[in-house]
Order: C-alpha cells, then structure tokens, then sequence
C-alpha cells in the first residue's frame, strides 16, 4: 500500500480549475517526481497535500489515514514537510535557530515545563542544539550556523531549508523545485544529497524542471500539464512518450 | 556558547550589588525620592517584558494594554476590600485573571491583521475603561476610585518605600526568570516564527493561533501583575489612570529601549521615567516634549536606545578584532 | 412619540457627525494605508481655528471654512512630508508609524492648549437669530448644515476615490508603491495629497461640529473615538460605508441611551466596534481594500 | 556617513538621561533657589526662603482653569512678600504639572516632600489626584490645603495636616431646604454627570428630597467626555418636574440643550458656573441658581464687599481683566489661610503652622474663613440666581417674587 496516495484531486479557484482529476502515489522509500510546464498546477498539487489548500474534490491519503482538510501544522505534525519554491526561512533568526524550529512538532516537554524551565526541558534543548548542528552538518551548511538567516547565499539557503524540513523527522518530505538556481557542481552534489535523505529512511516528492537531474535520480515520474496528470512511469518510458514530448518541449527535442 | 558566560559574571555580580544597595545608598545621600522612582521603575520593567514577549518576539500589537493593567488593579483592589484576602495573593489572583482575560480576548483576535488587530485591542482597553468607570452594583467606586493598602508579608507591612522597593525587586527576579525561560524554550522561537514567517511557521508544524493566544496570556499575565503593583504602591486607583494613554507609555518604552532583549526593555523604561522627572520643572510643554521625543527616536533610533548601543558594541568588536589580525 | 422624533433628529445630526469624521478615516486609509490615530487632534484644531477666523476675527463664515482647510491641508501635507514619508523610507515596522500618530497626537493637544487656551469656548451661530421648527422640535440650523455638507462631501469623495484620476492615483500609490510608481504616479506628491485631503475633511468635521457642540481641547477626541467604531462598521476605506457607519453609531448611541440607560452609551459602541472588528471586518460595505483578513 | 550620525545620536540620548538623573537631583524648581541655606546676597534679610509647593493638571484632559487657579495663588504670594513675608521669611512656590495623571501626582507629591523638601504644599483641585497624593503629605506632616469640592474628600481618610478653604458640597443642601418650602416645589428632576462631586451632590440632594416627601420624577446620568445629551434631557422634559437639578461638570451645553427641549423653569447648578459656560449657554442661562460662597463680576462696581472688592482691584492690575472662574478665589483663599496661621504660629515650623491652622479664623473672599470646629474651612454660605445678566442674592429674589415667571404646572 502506497504511503502516500492522492486521488483525483481537483482544485477550482473562483471558475478556473487548477488542478483537474489528478491522483498519484508515492512508495515508501522511492524519489517520485513530479515534472510539468510552467503553470501546470504543480505547486498547487503540493499546496494541497500540505494543508496549504483544501481540494474541492477527491481525496488524500497518507498511510491509509485521510489527511485532505486537515491544517498545515497537523499534516507536518503527523509526518509530512515540505519546502518552498519561494525561499521561506525565519529571516532575523539564525541558522541553527530555524532547524531547531523545524523541531517544534517533536518537542517533548510540554509548554508548562518550558515556562518553568525544568531541568529535562533545559537537557533536552541543549540535545535539540547538537541534533541541529547535525543536520546541518548532514546539508553540507554547518558553519554558517551562527549567520542570520538573510545573510546566507542562494543555495546555503536552500539546503538550510531542507535541513529545517528533515528536522521535524518525516516520513516524507516535499521538495518543490529544490535545485532552482544552482549551478552543474551543486546539482550533482545535491544529487548526493537526495540520495543520503532516502538512505535515511525519508521518501521524497520532488517538483523539478530539470530534465537530467529527474532522469538521473528519481525512481519514478509523474507529468502534469493545465492541471491533468498527461503521464506516469518509469523516467526512461515517460521520456519516450509522445505526449509528454509535445507538451513539454512544444514537439521534438 | 559557554566561553561566553564566563565573561559575563563579573558585571552581573556588580549589578546586583549594585541594586541591593541601592536605597542604602539613596538614603546615604539624602536621595530617597529615588527609590520611589525605583519601585515604579520596576513595575513598568515588569509590564514592558510582558510586552516584549508579545510584541517584540511574537509580533502581535496590543494597543489595549492600559485594559489588563487596570484588571490587575482593580482585580487585586476589590479582591483585597471586599473579600479580605491578604493582598500579596490577591495580586496573584488577580493577574491570573488577568492572563484569562487576555487569552479570551486573544483566540477571535488571532485571525485579525496589523491595523485591525490595534483597533481591537483599543476598543478592549476602552472596554474594560467604561465597566471600571459604570461598574455594576458601584464595586469599583466608578469614577470615585478606590483605596488600597500595602501588601504585608508575614506579619511585617511594607509601608516604607524601601521594603517596597525590595519586594518588588523579588518580583522583578520572578517574572525575569520566567520570561528568560520563555524565551529560551521552545515557546520562544515559535514566537519568533511566528513573527519572521507566519506561512512558514504554520508549515513547520507550529499552531499559530495556539501560540498567538499564549503570547498574549503571557503579556496579560505580566501587565496584570504590574497593575497590581502600581495599585498597591499609589495607594488609590481610579479608572482615568487606565486610559489609552497608558498603553501608549508602555508601548514607547519599549520601542525607546529596543525589542526582543533585557537590557531595551530596562533600559526603555528608566529612561522614560528620568525624562519625565527631567522635563517635569518645564511645566506647560510636558506633553509636548514626549510627543517630540517619541518622534525622535522613532526616526533616529528604529533599532531602540539598546538596540543602537550592542550595534555600537559589535561594530566596535568587529573593528578591533581585525586590528588584532584575528580571522573574523 | 415626541420623544421618538426628538431622538431620531438628534441620532441623525450626531450620526452625520460621525460619519464626517469617518470619512477622513477612510479616506486616508485608502489613499495611503495608514490609520489615522491623529485626527481627532486635526480635528480640534480644525474647529478652534475656524473659531478664531469667524469669531474672533469676524470673518464671514464662508470665508473661515476656506482659510481654515487651506491652512489645514498644508498641515497634512507638511505631516506627511515632514515625518510619515521620513518614516516610510526607513521602512520601519507598521507599529512605529501607529505610535507616531499617537505622539503628533500629544503635539497638537498641547500646541492647541498653548496657542488657543485651554477653555472651551462658543462657536457663534452660522446664521443668527434663525430658528428653525422641524416636527414641533427647535432645531439648530447649524445641524443641518452639518448633515446636508457631511453627504455632500461623502459623494464627492465616493467619486472622487473611484472615479477620477487622481483618486485611483492615490489608491495605486496606498496598495503598492512600487507599482504605482513604475507606471506614472508620483507616490511622494500623491501621498502628501492625501494626508492634505483627509485633513481638511476632517477640519470641515471640526468647523461644522464646532457651532452645535461648542469648541474645547477634547471635542476631538471624544468624537473621534466613536467615529473609528463607525468607520470599521461600515467597511474601513469605504467612503459610502463610513457614513452609513457613521449613522449607525449616532442611532446606536442615542437610542441607547434614551431607551436604556445613559451609562452604558460608550460601552455599546465599544462592543459593537469588537464585535464587527471579530465578526464582519470588512463591515456593511464588504470593502476589500484591506489587506488579506 | 550615516553610521556615525546614528552613533552621536545615541550618544545624544545618553546624554539626556545622564541630565535628567542630575536635573532631578538637584532639581532646579523654576521659582525657588536650592533648599540648602542660601546666602542671598543684596536682599537685606537673608534668611532662608518658605517654600510652599503646588501641583495642578497643566496639560492634559482637565487642565481647562488651572491657568486661573496659577494666578489667585500668585497674586496671594505677591502680597505676601509685599508685607514681610513668612515671619521675614520670602515666599516661593514650586509649581508641577500633574497632566490630568494621579500617578504624576503621586510621584509629584513625594518629590516635593524629598526632592524640594517643601514648608507647605497646596494640591490639585481635581479630588482624585488629592486621594492619590494627600497620604505622602500628611505622612511627611506637611500642612496641605487643598480646594477640592468633594463632599466625601476630608471624611474618608482622616487627615490631620490637611485642610480645606473650599465649599464642601455636603453644605449646599441647606440653602435649599427652605426655599423649596416657600417655592412649593413637588417633583424635581436631576441629571448628573459621573464625577464624584456630582455624584455626592446629586446623594445629598436625593436625601433632601426624601426628607420634604419632595418625588424625584426623572434621573439620568451622562457621560461629560459627551457633547449630545439629548435622549436624557428627553426624558427630563417628558417627566414634567417642577425643578431641575443640572448637576453636570460643564453645565452649558446640557442647559442650552434643555432649554431646547422646552423647559423654561429654574436650573439648579451644584455650584458657580464658570464665565464660559455662560458664554456658552448665552440667555438661556437666565434661571440658574446655586450656592456658591462667591460670584464673578464682569464690572467691578456691581461688588459691594469690600474684601473682593480690593482682590478684585489687584487682580485688575495685575491681569487687565476680570476673573472669569471662581478657582482663583480658592487659590488666593489657601494661601491667606496659610499666612494667617504663619502670624498665629510666629515660626515657620510645620507642626506650629499646623497647629495655628486649627486656631484660624479670617475673612477670606466667600466670608469667614474659620478652622476652630472642623478642617473645612467654609461652614456658611449664600445662594444666588442669575436673571438678565445680574447675580441676585437667591432670598431676597424669591421673597420678592422673582420665581413666579418661573413656576412650572402650579
């Protein structure tokens, strides 16, 4: 059984359907991808399944338990994170300040204990610390650990995100468009990356343009276009597939 | 992280020498009004902490806080006259309340935005102003007002500004240590999630108007208890002290200070407090002066007097740190 | 049943009253996103200074309302120059601009108090000696100056914010500077424009109120506070809304307090305003200028 | 460039606040020299100064007279000085400025005890700043006077270095009591505002009407942070009384209003109504009547007592025009009081002033000013009504059937 199943989802915004009968699933362990032209309704689809928007049809499951309705913070607390297509870090707080908010969900000590300051609460912030810097060290970012935020680069900022959604230990983690802006060298070393996170024991979903590091990496393939769900499969047959073709490159290669 | 705290003790250790003695020292050199400054000192720190937490970590606007300080007041006044409980716990009960109150008010609040958010909160005071001034059954003397007396603690009565002094610096440690804890835990940095990302903060798993309704409990608790404070030192309380004004004090001493630290909100405060004695000979002009003032530093010092001086302080680090050939 | 009339003549005037001052509430909202916590003191001196040119200095009463909002617009304009856009390009957090309108507040009720006196003082009547009979009830002619000018204003502005260049220039300018100024709009001019225009409503709110209820240091303030409940009632930006916010305060209050008890007036209209601000924020009028709610 | 002007700038505020830390130390008061020991040099007797604090709201929501009450208390303390002074000693007062706030007038008062170490203090008239601050003075042993009216002030917290030189409105019911008898008065209506002397006045006037059997047909209450005050008035006029009781802060506005509503009878006002208010009420404050120890005077040759006559005299002098509230009459009032125990007591010590004080018996501006039976300075008084722009004594008015053109349904 798939752990995360979405089944003919449509999403209407005011008359314009964004997303139209589409479903997917995504095995445990895999990196499933999720490609389409721009304005295909892919961010909408992850918008959907994190809570961000309820579908007007259809339903979610994610490990057999419906999830569709639910509100942002429950669908992160029960298991699922996700990333940004546009950068959303807590600017004025530091590195290690937004991974371990990327905790918050999987803090033990309850609010009374943090206004009291227990002794296990204070062990156990100052465990949350090395936890963070870490997962820092796991993103490749660790001695940007004490900069604000802002002061990052690009790419810093983009893996300081991953390493916030890793940290709240999902089962599954939604990357929407993770390598945008990076160069050749920091893709493949992401490439890495995706491969230590499934490793891990994290199934990833990835919204990607890029065709070579979709073909390189992931296990399976969905094509979304004008919110319909064109293709799914393997990469190597879905690259073959006339259809896809057409709508993504507009004809040949 | 450790490295850091080691320097930091020797200051710490001259502060509180520093403070214990200090109506000692006021009454060596013959200065006791400061020591009433001081008490009053302490419970604005008190009630701008609160605030603090709310706005400065939290970034929600409360423009209605005069409503909670006159909860504390008056909750602990009447407890205390009609229901003879020794006051230092009907302060306690009365600020609880207070931080019920804030809570109530807190969960329709949490869906508004800035402006509407203010409106709200200044029809609160409003609110709680009008039923302290119309008060059901005459309990809180309407616009008569209210006498109170000082708190005693077994057996020995406060009545000198001094041993006020002392108690309310007992109070200061407590709330200090409690908003230290907030800060530092994981209630802190939702907070400030909340405050940097409100999209983000959701998506990480936080309840944002849970945390909403907590911050603005933790400031209603921290104002209510200062409201009893100031009821139980002035000694009479009547319910045009607590008027919009009131929450604008708080809201400039803040801001004068610099958010989202100790040392802005003392500083905030003290500060405020020895303008005002310090203008308070140019009678006639009083109100403009502050009005200048608030503008003033609004412009010049976004960041707060504090804020101003730790970018001093770095800038000056960083500076001598380079000519020390040491890798910044 | 004279009663009945009494009251309702007497809610209409307060009404209007309010509904003038809510304009100015809306109209600098939309035209530059602020809240304006400093009309009231605008507004104080919008009356004490159409005080000093009519009665003090005899000047016929036309003459004094244009002296008074050509001297007020130039305040506005000098506010919004001086310290709002000084603030604006620092872009400091919203909150500081809200106190900052609280402190030029305290300026002006002191400045007001040091140069014209801190005693209330009589507005003479617009056209003396001329009473006017409305259902058996002696009725002030001012008040009805006061109403028919509050909806003449509410149209002119109503057209003017909507339909006219210059308005939706000051609309562009409120919702996204940026914008507005990649395509034409001069956003510093406009802006001082508007806070120019909102406070000469607002001094037209003073001069007119100033004859039915007299002109002292805090007719500003006591009126201002209700006219914000009225603004949100009605839908915050909204220049139609304002009014019909404005006359369900004026009707609120005074039925209140003729039917119930005199006590709770300011109490109601308090509770209204919360609870429109929990339940309706974007009031009768459903106006979506405000942002996402 | 723009760091170091942010860097002098907070250098700047430092800088304040290190002054201000100075400037209430020494606290430079803007009329006395330090408390120490000045050796005045030039004026021929050096001795120390008698300092008299005050403090009143200057600025803020109910600053409205206290410019008024500044000048009774400074025309007192001119002729003060003029003849000698505390004992030889010069008069100085300190003067602060409460911004309509009790917690400024808390602080204040403790800083005039601490600070500025004052002989004698003379408090705000506004009732609440006095309950706030009278503590502090009376605990220091400060011989206080203040001039509010409220009935319950002295009453409550029995102060015994406090007194008062202004009409108690508890007394004022007496003048009442027999005109209403010989005015065939049946039903009376009151409309009072939320201040607590309105409030007392309005109890005490309930309590007279009790006692006569006299029914209160209509009473409202209104806010007096208002302008409209209709719907009440409304109710008033519709109740029909033979009376009404305006007992509202500001009693212009609810008078003009009234008369609007068409009750043309007596209005009776808790006390002296200030030259604006008759302004505001124009002719329709024909039939104002109330007790008051005095009475302005827009000509100085409608006074006939002497001792008005010479302040009213000096207050021309002094100011060009005529006072047009009654708070200046208190202000001279307070320190008069004060000098007069200063010669009783023959030092400057404050339990001797304050023991002289309870010996005091002297003509003040609303008649004998006497302290022997009780701390309130005023006991007796008369009454006035105000017809075709002339104070008339209320009495000699009434035998004279000057209330007929007002009787309601008789």
């Amino acid at each position: 059984m798939a752990l995360l199943e979405a089944n003919n989802i449509t999403i209407r915004f005011g008359g314009i359907t964004a997303v139209n009968n589409a479903s997917l699933k995504v095995e445990k362990g895999s990196i499933t991808s999720l490609i389409g032209p721009n304005g295909a309704g892919k961010t909408t689809m992850f918008n959907c399944i994190s809570g961000v928007y309820t579908p007007n049809e259809g339903e979610i499951l994610f490990n057999g338990k419906r999830i569709d309705g639910k509100r942002c913070f429950q669908i992160c607390a029960g298991g699922i994170s996700r990333t940004y297509q546009i950068i959303n870090l807590f600017w004025k707080m530091t590195a290690l300040e937004n991974v371990m908010v990327g905790f918050h969900p999987r803090i033990k000590s309850s609010i009374l204990h943090s206004l009291l300051g227990t002794r296990k609460q204070v062990q156990e912030e100052i465990e949350l610390r090395q936890r963070a810097m870490e997962y820092l060290k796991f993103v490749g970012i660790e001695d940007t650990w004490n900069m604000i935020s802002k002061n990052l680069s690009y790419g810093q900022q983009r893996l300081l995100e991953i390493a916030r959604g890793l940290a709240s230990e999902p089962e599954i983690i939604l990357l929407d468009e993770p390598v945008a802006g990076m160069n050749t060298a920091e893709k493949a070393e992401f490439n890495k990356l995706l491969r230590r996170i499934v490793d891990k024991g994290v199934t990833v979903l990835m919204i990607e343009h890029d065709m070579n590091v979709i073909m390189g990496v992931s296990d399976y393939v969905y094509v979304l276009e004008n919110g319909v769900m064109i293709a799914n499969g393997k990469p190597e047959d879905v690259q073959k597939d006339p259809a896809v073709i057409k709508a993504y490159l507009g004809g040949d290669e | 992280m450790l490295q850091r705290k080691k320097n930091y003790l020797l200051p710490a250790a001259g502060a509180t020498v520093l403070v214990l003695a200090f109506p000692f020292l006021a009454n060596a050199f013959g200065y006791t009004y400061a020591i009433t400054l001081a008490c009053y000192v302490q419970l604005y720190f008190i009630a701008v902490s609160g605030y603090d937490v709310l706005f400065g970590y939290c970034g929600q606007i409360n423009m209605g806080l005069a409503g909670f300080y006159a909860i504390g007041a008056y909750g602990s006044a009447i407890l205390n006259e009609y229901c003879n409980i020794p006051i230092i716990l009907s302060m306690i009960i009365a600020s609880v309340a207070s931080c019920v109150v804030g809570a109530i008010l807190a969960y329709p609040c949490g869906k508004l935005q800035f402006h509407f958010l203010t409106l709200a909160t200044i029809a609160f005071g409003n609110i709680i102003n009008q039923i302290l001034s119309h008060s059901p059954g005459g309990i809180t003397g309407n616009f008569n007002g209210m006498y109170t007396q000082r708190p005693s603690l077994f057996g020995f009565d406060m009545t000198s500004t001094t041993s006020y002094y002392f108690f309310g610096l007992v109070c200061v440690i407590i709330f200090a240590v409690i908003k230290y804890h907030v800060v530092h835990s994981k209630l802190g940095r939702a907070f400030s999630a909340i405050r940097d990302n409100v999209k983000a903060a959701d998506g990480m798993g936080i309840n944002v108007r849970l945390y909403k309704v907590i911050a603005f409990a933790i400031c209603a608790l921290f104002t209510g208890f200062a409201g009893s404070m100031y009821a139980h030192l002035v000694g009479f309380i009547s319910p045009d002290t607590f008027t919009q004004k009131q929450s604008v004090l708080f809201l400039t001493m803040l801001i004068f200070g610099g958010t989202t630290s100790f040392g802005g909100s003392l500083i905030g405060v003290v500060a405020l407090m020895l303008v005002t004695e310090s203008i308070r000979t140019l009678t006639g002009y009083q109100t403009l002066i502050y009005g200048v003032i608030i503008i003033l530093v609004v412009i010049l010092l976004p960041k707060g007097v504090f804020g101003e001086l730790i970018g001093l302080k770095n800038r000056f680090a960083k500076k001598n740190r380079k000519h020390s050939g040491e890798v910044v | 049943m004279l009663k009945f009339v009494t009251l309702f003549i007497s809610a209409t005037i307060l009404g209007c009253t309010y509904g003038l001052i809510s304009l100015s509430y809306s109209l600098i909202y939309k035209s530059s996103g602020m809240m304006a916590f400093v009309n009231p003191d605008l507004m104080t001196w919008g009356a004490f200074l159409g005080f000093t040119f009519y009665t003090l200095m005899g000047l016929p009463y036309p003459i004094a309302v244009l002296l008074t909002c050509v001297v007020m617009f130039c305040m506005g304009f000098a506010i919004q120059k001086g310290v709002v856009r000084n603030l604006i390009k620092r872009n400091v957090t919203p909150m500081y601009i809200t106190l900052t309108m609280f402190a030029m507040g305290y300026i002006l009720q002191n400045l007001s108090q040091l140069i014209f006196g801190s005693v209330p003082r009589k507005f003479d009547s617009i056209i003396p000696g001329l009473k006017i009979q409305l259902a058996g009830i002696q009725v002030q002619p001012e008040a009805i100056i006061c109403v028919g000018v509050s909806l003449l204003i509410m149209a002119l502005l109503q057209f003017f914010m909507n339909k006219t260049k210059l308005g939706t220039a000051m609309r562009a300018a409120s919702m996204d500077p940026m914008a507005a100024e990649s395509v034409g709009v001069d956003v510093s001019l406009i802006s001082g424009l508007s806070w120019g225009l909102s406070t000469t409503v607002i001094a037209a709110a003073g001069i007119l109120c100033g004859p039915i209820y007299s002109v002292s240091m805090v007719l500003g303030a006591n009126l201002g506070a209700k006219a914000f409940a009225g603004a949100v009632l009605g839908g915050y930006g909204n220049m139609i809304g304002a009014i019909i916010g404005g006359l369900a305060m004026g009707f609120i209050e005074t039925f209140v307090s003729g039917y119930i008890s005199s006590d709770y007036k300011s109490l109601i209209a308090y509770i209204v305003l919360i609870l429109f601000l929990f339940v309706k924020p974007t009031g009768i009028m459903n106006e979506r200028a405000i942002q996402d709610v | 460039m723009k760091k170091n002007v942010r860097m002098v700038l907070s250098l700047l505020v430092a800088a304040v606040l290190i002054l201000g830390l100075v400037g209430c130390g020494t606290s430079e008061p803007t009329a006395s020299t330090a408390s120490a020991p000045a050796t005045e040099s030039g004026s021929e007797n050096a001795l120390e100064p008698y300092v008299i604090g005050a403090y009143m709201p200057i600025t803020g929501t109910n600053s409205t007279w206290s410019f008024i009450l500044e000048r009774g208390q400074d025309l007192a303390i001119e002729e003060i000085n003029a003849n000698g002074g505390f004992n030889g000693h010069p008069v100085e007062i300190i003067r602060y400025d409460t911004t309509s706030s009790n917690e400024e007038a808390a602080k204040i008062a403790v800083r005039l005890v601490e600070v500025d170490k004052v002989d004698a203090c003379l408090p705000s008239p506004m009732s609440n700043e006095i309950k706030a601050s009278a503590n502090t003075l009376n605990n220091a042993h400060i011989p206080t006077i203040v001039v509010g009216t409220s009935a319950t002030l002295l009453s409550d917290a029995n102060w015994d270095y406090v007194w008062r030189t202004a009409l108690n409105t508890d007394f004022t019911m007496s003048a009442w009591e027999s005109a209403f008898d010989e005015m065939g008065v049946k039903t009376v209506a009151i409309i009072n505002s939320q201040e607590d002397v309105c409030v007392a006045v309005t109890q005490a006037m309930e309590e007279l009407c009790a006692e006569k059997g006299i029914e209160i047909v209509a009473k409202e209450s209104i806010d007096s942070a208002d302008t409209d005050f209709t719907a009440p008035l409304a109710n008033i006029v519709s109740a029909k009384p033979d009376l009404v009781c305006s007992y509202a802060l500001e009693p212009g506005n609810v008078t003009v209003q009234l008369r609007r509503l068409g009750y043309d009878g007596l209005i009776i006002q808790r006390e002296l109504p200030a030259a604006n208010d008759f302004e505001i009420a124009g002719d329709d404050s024909r039939g104002w009547a109330f007790p008051s120890l005095y009475v302005t005077y827009t000509d100085i040759n409608d006074c006939d007592i002497p001792y008005m006559r010479s302040f009213l005299e000096k207050y021309q002098a002094a100011y060009g025009e005529l006072p047009e509230y009654e708070w200046v009459y208190r202000g001279y009032d307070a320190v008069m009081a004060l000098w007069e125990a200063s010669k009783i007591a023959g030092s400057n010590d404050k339990e001797a002033i304050n023991e002289a004080l309870s010996q005091v018996v002297c003509d003040g501006l609303g008649g004998t000013i006497d302290f022997t039976k009780s701390h309130e300075g005023y006991e007796s008084f008369g009454s006035f009504v105000y017809e075709d722009g002339k104070f008339k004594e209320f009495n000699t008015w009434l035998s004279a059937g000057g209330y007929d053109a007002y009787k309601q349904n008789d």
